[in-house]
């Protein structure tokens, strides 16, 4: 169970490290036009949104198929 | 007349770069598909039964999978960053965060086998049941994705390291990194769907 | 100006020079017109072993408790021309054959935008058939081109093969329909604006987005059937829990939209036909485009009208009702717009009108037993008996076959630079068209009537029936042979074709025939639509830019 | 090249092929509406005569459609034809958008379908969803295997192979379903047809309105034997008659007799009844709710979980029942479920596991 808290942790900070340079890039992105860059952004977006996720998980928000992790 | 056959070529450039890009974008929304008509089955299947995952069957850990899951994102970060930095012209630092994310994409593919190691060990297999099927197929078929991405990144950052790319033509080079987001984002969809709904 | 037209289009593919070596130059090609012929080569040998098998199960069904073929060699032949007849003929000919033929050259591009994807995706097709066919030797799927689970996991290695086969047909027009839309979209001539594109064109384009979205999700239907096959990883399987519903689901979520893959690109081969023999614009030029579209879209949202006795919830059969119903209309405006079409024209009576006009009776008559399948109560009647076997081949055959040889009469002078002859043209029109409705219209009555589809021998009482339908189907395949002869003697003694035997407008005709390797000399821009007979051609010519630089 | 276009109007030839094929149409659409269907293929179920109501309704809209498409064709290519001596080239009129025409050809086909679908699916639930709900109505299992049928009757133990016996003019509910394959259960005088999908059960109401022996075929393939799956009737019977053949079935199978009366039933003995499940039915059971099916399906909850399908009596299940199908063992949607002997199962063990069984929530 100890296990569990610490990647909760882990997960947790990791999510707010990411999930802010994702949305600090996607706002530098944002003036640009090429359709790659269009693409850019949404891709950036999303992995914000997936680093949400993860905090919610990491606070139980989210409670998921929550088994205790093994090895 | 130097100067115009330049800018001829750099409009020839641009042409069939665009003709690239849109192809390869075509290429990820055809992947898309063939992810969602995955995702399609495993909630059919999900919808056939009372109980999930079906009783006797030990599910994946979920923290676990949280924390891989922020090592791809981080890569597809850092992914991010190394682009910046290889249009700003900064090549040392686009090495670094090249390589930087390379190892993560590794370490998720690791991640992932040992998450597959504790499962097969608890008797989880693919066979085993419709939520093996499911969860092998969808985590499987991403996984071989992110292989393939890796190598793709190798093989970019090699061909930099050669000079391929100038700042003005580096399509190989935005075409792996959409890849690499592209998997990213697949995962964000697997992960909630797998793992946090419940 | 110069430079901006000059670059806007670019020679790409045809940078490198013409091929020098034998192999470059006919096999392993990335010329899209060489690989057009590769097309049509292979597909119409495919044709010729897809039509054998339905003559052995005609003869098999000439009389009702026949024993000319043993019950699994029957149920592997109609499978296998099932099969054969959908991916390895009729989608290959009308993307791979005419789209590549046709269509870059009408959108006056010197190739498609990847030529080495189109020589790729062309090469995945031959194994494909190999595979397909080769599973005779380990016994051939028998459960019809649909391969329903569970039988279909009950049966031999040859069903693997099948999805294998069919797995390669899929990336192979995936990979072909992603090309045709980067080239529509990207190497259209200058001028050349949406609304001026010729209606093939049109068609194609919808046909490659089908096709590349559609066709991905085939691609992943049967990898869980292969993977169920090998391993035993339930999917399908109920009783380890799968589904044999969810493979019906995603099976024809492709295979409905396949349906218009089908049918698509014979109503644009339809749309370039008639106003060339009646010398008169196309009526209603947008209707057609756009209903095209209409159509394109709808058929992602009609799927389950093939499950209707499958065992769905009312609630989820009326929406699937009313969309496919709604695929009518669309397809009622084309006819429609074609006979107008007609209305008031100068009409040559050549060969290729003579298929469309064929075309036009006969599908028409598809479509109206279309809509009678698609209300649900009457479904629950037809569903699986010989109607359905009757609609779908009003519909492939008389809609998609005869559009593929009105196109092929038509355009055939353009790709071998020689004529076919006209009289012998007609015969086979005549021939097929007669023992063609001889075949498959009495298969409507004897499916009300109770015989269901899929069945080696049957009650007595449709014997008589089944004779004349068997009599006439062997007529019918008699009647390629007039075809097959046409072709040889053209190819040896036919008339030179010379540009435009057939006076028409759209830009295939501009050059010589067959058309140079480089298409164009000079890339042409286009002032207005192709089909206004009578005012001067809408086309001006200018220098292209063939400079070029390596790309990384 | 020629540009002078010949522009043309609507005359008296075009008015007048257009009022042929209107009486064209119109004697075609009265043999649609003449045409006794029911001489072919006998209509003996109520739905029936609605469906083919249903199918002459479209049949009469598209004769008209037929006829003018095909007529306009003809007539517009003899007429328009290029003959010999005219010049090739010239142009034909320059029309090339009708929107009033357009419109209607539009409208009037969306109406039309409108129509139908509603019509059409006022009829589903007729069907489909609704259950014979009346006192005297029937429900009968009907389940397919490669190669034959099986019909499974309230009360009767065993089920009756190939023969499907229905009273005259009274609801039936015939629950499909399939133990191995897909089949599909069609009976073309009733209209009716069913995939039957092993693991799904779907029911299909009708009512028998005619006397007679009527074809059943199977029309989903279902491996080498398909083609056989047919000379098997459903026997429509009057009341009496059904009634007799009933009671002749029941005496057929009542020689079987039953050893675990009440009295050795209520002396059953959970306890041993567990060790027991554990060693002879857990390799087909789980000790889990319904849907989680081994072989056969899960047990648990077995006398009160709604989820749970009605057994012989379409009722749900007494103790006496499941003693019933350990004694004499069970062919039904799930599958075989073998007898006593072939479990070596005790009347007393048989009521040990009722027992057991009972306690599982």
């Amino acid at each position: 169970m100890e296990l569990d808290v610490l990647l909760r942790v882990i997960a947790f900070a990791g999510a707010v490290v990411v999930g802010l340079s994702a949305l600090m890039s996607l706002i530098a992105e944002w003036p640009k036009k090429g359709l790659d860059d269009h693409v850019t952004k949404v891709m950036l977006g999303l992995l914000a949104l997936g680093c949400v996720i993860v905090i919610l998980v990491a606070f139980g928000i989210f409670p998921g198929i929550a088994v205790p992790t093994k090895g | 007349m130097a100067t115009h056959v330049l800018t001829v070529d750099d409009a020839t450039y641009q042409e069939v770069r665009d003709q690239r890009l849109l192809g390869f974008l075509l290429f990820l929304i055809s992947d898309v598909i063939v992810f969602s008509s995955f995702i399609y089955g495993y909630i059919y299947l999900r919808s056939t039964v009372m109980t999930w995952p079906p009783p006797g069957i030990e599910p994946a850990a979920l923290y676990m999978a949280g924390v891989n899951s922020i090592v791809l994102f981080g890569s597809g970060a850092t992914m991010h960053y190394a682009m910046e930095f290889f249009k700003h012209g900064d090549k040392r630092k686009f090495v670094g965060y090249m390589i930087a994310t390379i190892f993560l994409g590794l370490g998720f593919l690791g991640g992932q086998a040992f998450e597959y190691f504790n499962l097969l060990h608890a008797g989880t297999t693919w066979p085993s049941s419709i939520y093996g099927a499911s969860f092998f197929t969808l985590t499987g078929l991403h996984g071989f994705h992110v292989f393939i991405g890796v190598i793709f990144l190798i093989t970019v950052l090699i061909q930099a390291q050669r000079g391929t790319y100038t700042q003005q033509r580096y399509f190989g080079l935005t075409a792996g990194a959409l890849y690499w987001h592209f998997v990213d984002v697949i995962w964000v969809a697997l992960f909630s769907l797998l793992y946090v709904w419940k | 100006m110069q430079a901006a037209v000059g670059t806007a289009q670019v020679p790409h593919g045809h940078i490198h020079p013409p091929p020098d070596t034998f192999i470059k130059k006919y096999i392993f090609s990335q010329d899209h017109k060489v690989i057009a012929v590769q097309y049509f080569i292979t597909s119409g040998l495919f044709f010729v072993l897809a039509g054998l098998l339905a003559e052995m199960m005609r003869a098999q069904l000439a009389t009702a408790n026949n024993t000319l073929l043993s019950p699994t060699t029957y149920n592997e032949a109609y499978s296998v021309h099932g099969s054969a007849m959908v991916w390895l003929v009729i989608i290959p000919i009308l993307t791979g054959a005419f789209g590549n033929l046709v269509m870059p050259l009408q959108i006056g591009a010197r190739d498609v935008a990847f030529p080495w994807l189109n020589m790729f995706s062309f090469w995945l097709f031959p194994p494909a058939g190999i595979l397909l066919f080769g599973s005779f030797i380990w016994g051939a799927p028998e459960a019809g081109w649909t391969e329903y689970p569970p039988i279909s996991l009950q049966q031999s290695f040859g069903t693997s093969m099948w999805c294998m086969a069919i797995f390669l047909i899929g990336v192979s027009s995936t990979i072909t329909g992603l090309n045709f839309l980067v080239t529509i979209i990207k190497m259209r001539a200058p001028g050349m604006t949406w609304t001026r594109m010729p209606l093939f064109v049109w068609a194609t384009a919808v046909t490659a987005f089908l096709s590349f979205i559609a066709t991905a999700n085939l691609s992943a239907a049967l990898l869980g059937l292969l993977i169920e096959r090998t391993f035993g990883v339930p999917f399908y399987d109920p009783s380890k829990g799968g589904s044999p519903v969810l493979w019906q689901h995603i099976f024809w979520f492709y295979s409905h939209p396949a349906v218009y893959i089908m049918i698509l690109p014979a109503f644009g081969i339809v749309s370039e036909v008639l106003p060339t023999f009646c010398r008169r614009p196309i009526f209603g030029y947008k209707a057609i485009a756009y209903s095209s579209v209409a159509i394109g879209l709808v058929s992602f949202a009609v799927w389950a009208h093939h499950m209707f006795t499958s065992g769905l919830a009312p609630w989820v059969q009326l929406p699937f009702m009313i969309l496919t119903m709604l695929v009518g209309i669309p397809t009622g405006v084309k006819i429609f717009s074609w006979v107008a079409t007609l209305w008031g024209g100068n009409i040559r009576l050549t060969t290729p009108i003579y298929f469309v006009l064929g075309f036009l009776s006969t599908f028409t008559f598809g479509g109206i037993t279309g809509i009678m399948l698609a209300s649900v109560p009457a479904d629950v009647h037809e569903h699986a008996t010989y109607f359905v076997v009757a609609h779908l081949h009003y519909v492939l055959f008389g809609g998609s076959v005869f559009g593929i040889f009105a196109g092929l009469y038509y355009w055939w002078p353009k790709m071998t630079g020689r004529m076919l002859d006209e009289s012998l043209g007609k015969l086979h029109f005549w021939l097929m068209f007669v023992s063609f409705n001889a075949t498959f219209l009495p298969m409507h009555w004897i499916g009300l009537e109770g015989m269901p589809r899929r069945v080696s021998t049957y009650d007595p009482q449709y014997q008589d029936t089944n004779l004349f339908i068997s009599i006439s189907a062997f007529v019918l395949g008699a009647s390629m042979l007039v075809f097959a002869y046409n072709a040889i003697k053209s190819t040896i003694s036919g008339r030179e074709a010379g540009q435009n035997p057939w006076g028409a407008r759209t830009l295939e005709w501009m050059i010589p025939s067959p058309p140079p390797y480089y298409n164009f000399e000079d890339i042409p821009v286009v002032l207005s639509g192709p089909y206004d007979y009578g005012k001067p051609l809408p086309y001006r010519e200018i220098k292209a830019d063939l400079d070029y630089m390596p790309i990384a | 090249m020629n540009t002078e276009h010949e522009e043309h109007k609507l005359d008296a030839g075009f008015w007048r092929a257009t009022i042929v094929m209107g009486v064209i149409s119109a004697l075609g659409m009265w043999g649609v509406v003449v045409f006794p269907i029911e001489r072919f293929v006998p209509e003996a179920a109520g739905i029936a005569v609605q469906i083919d109501w249903l199918f002459k309704f479209m049949a009469f809209f598209s004769v008209p459609i037929l006829v003018y498409v095909n007529g306009y064709m003809l007539y517009f290519t003899v007429r328009y034809r290029n003959r010999t001596g005219q010049p090739m080239d010239r142009p034909g009129s320059s029309v090339h958008d009708h929107k009033a025409l357009e419109f209607w050809w539009t409208a009037v086909p969306s109406a039309l379908m409108l129509v139908l679908g509603i019509l059409s699916y006022v009829l589903i639930p007729q069907y489909y969803t609704a259950r014979a709900a009346s006192a005297n109505s029937v429900t009968v299992e009907a389940i397919g295997h490669q190669f034959s049928w099986e019909f499974r009757y309230p009360g009767l133990r065993d089920p009756v192979p190939d023969e499907l016996h229905l009273p005259i003019n009274v609801p039936v509910t015939v629950d499909v379903t399939s133990t191995d394959v897909i089949h599909s259960f069609w009976v073309p005088a009733f209209r009716m047809k069913q995939d039957m999908i092993p693991g799904m059960v779907v029911p299909m109401t009708f009512t028998p309105t005619e006397v007679g022996k009527y074809e059943i075929v199977c029309t989903e393939f279902c491996g080498v034997g398909h083609s056989g799956m047919r000379d098997r009737y459903v026997y429509v019977q009057t009341q009496s008659d059904f009634d007799a053949w009933y009671a002749a079935e029941k005496t057929k199978q009542a020689h079987k007799t039953t050893e675990v009366t009440a009295a050795v039933l209520a002396s059953g003995d959970a306890a041993a009844g567990g060790q027991l499940f554990e060693v002879r039915c857990t390799t087909c059971h789980n000790a889990a709710p319904f849907d989680q099916r081994k072989v056969g399906p899960g047990l648990a909850n077995l006398f009160h979980d709604p989820a749970h399908p009605k057994l012989l009596s379409g009722k749900a299940p007494t103790p006496a029942d499941v003693a019933e199908i350990l004694e004499h063992g069970l062919s039904g949607p799930m599958g075989q479920m073998p007898n006593a002997q072939l479990n070596g199962l005790s009347a007393k063990d048989i009521a040990d596991l009722v027992a057991y069984l009972k306690t599982l929530k």
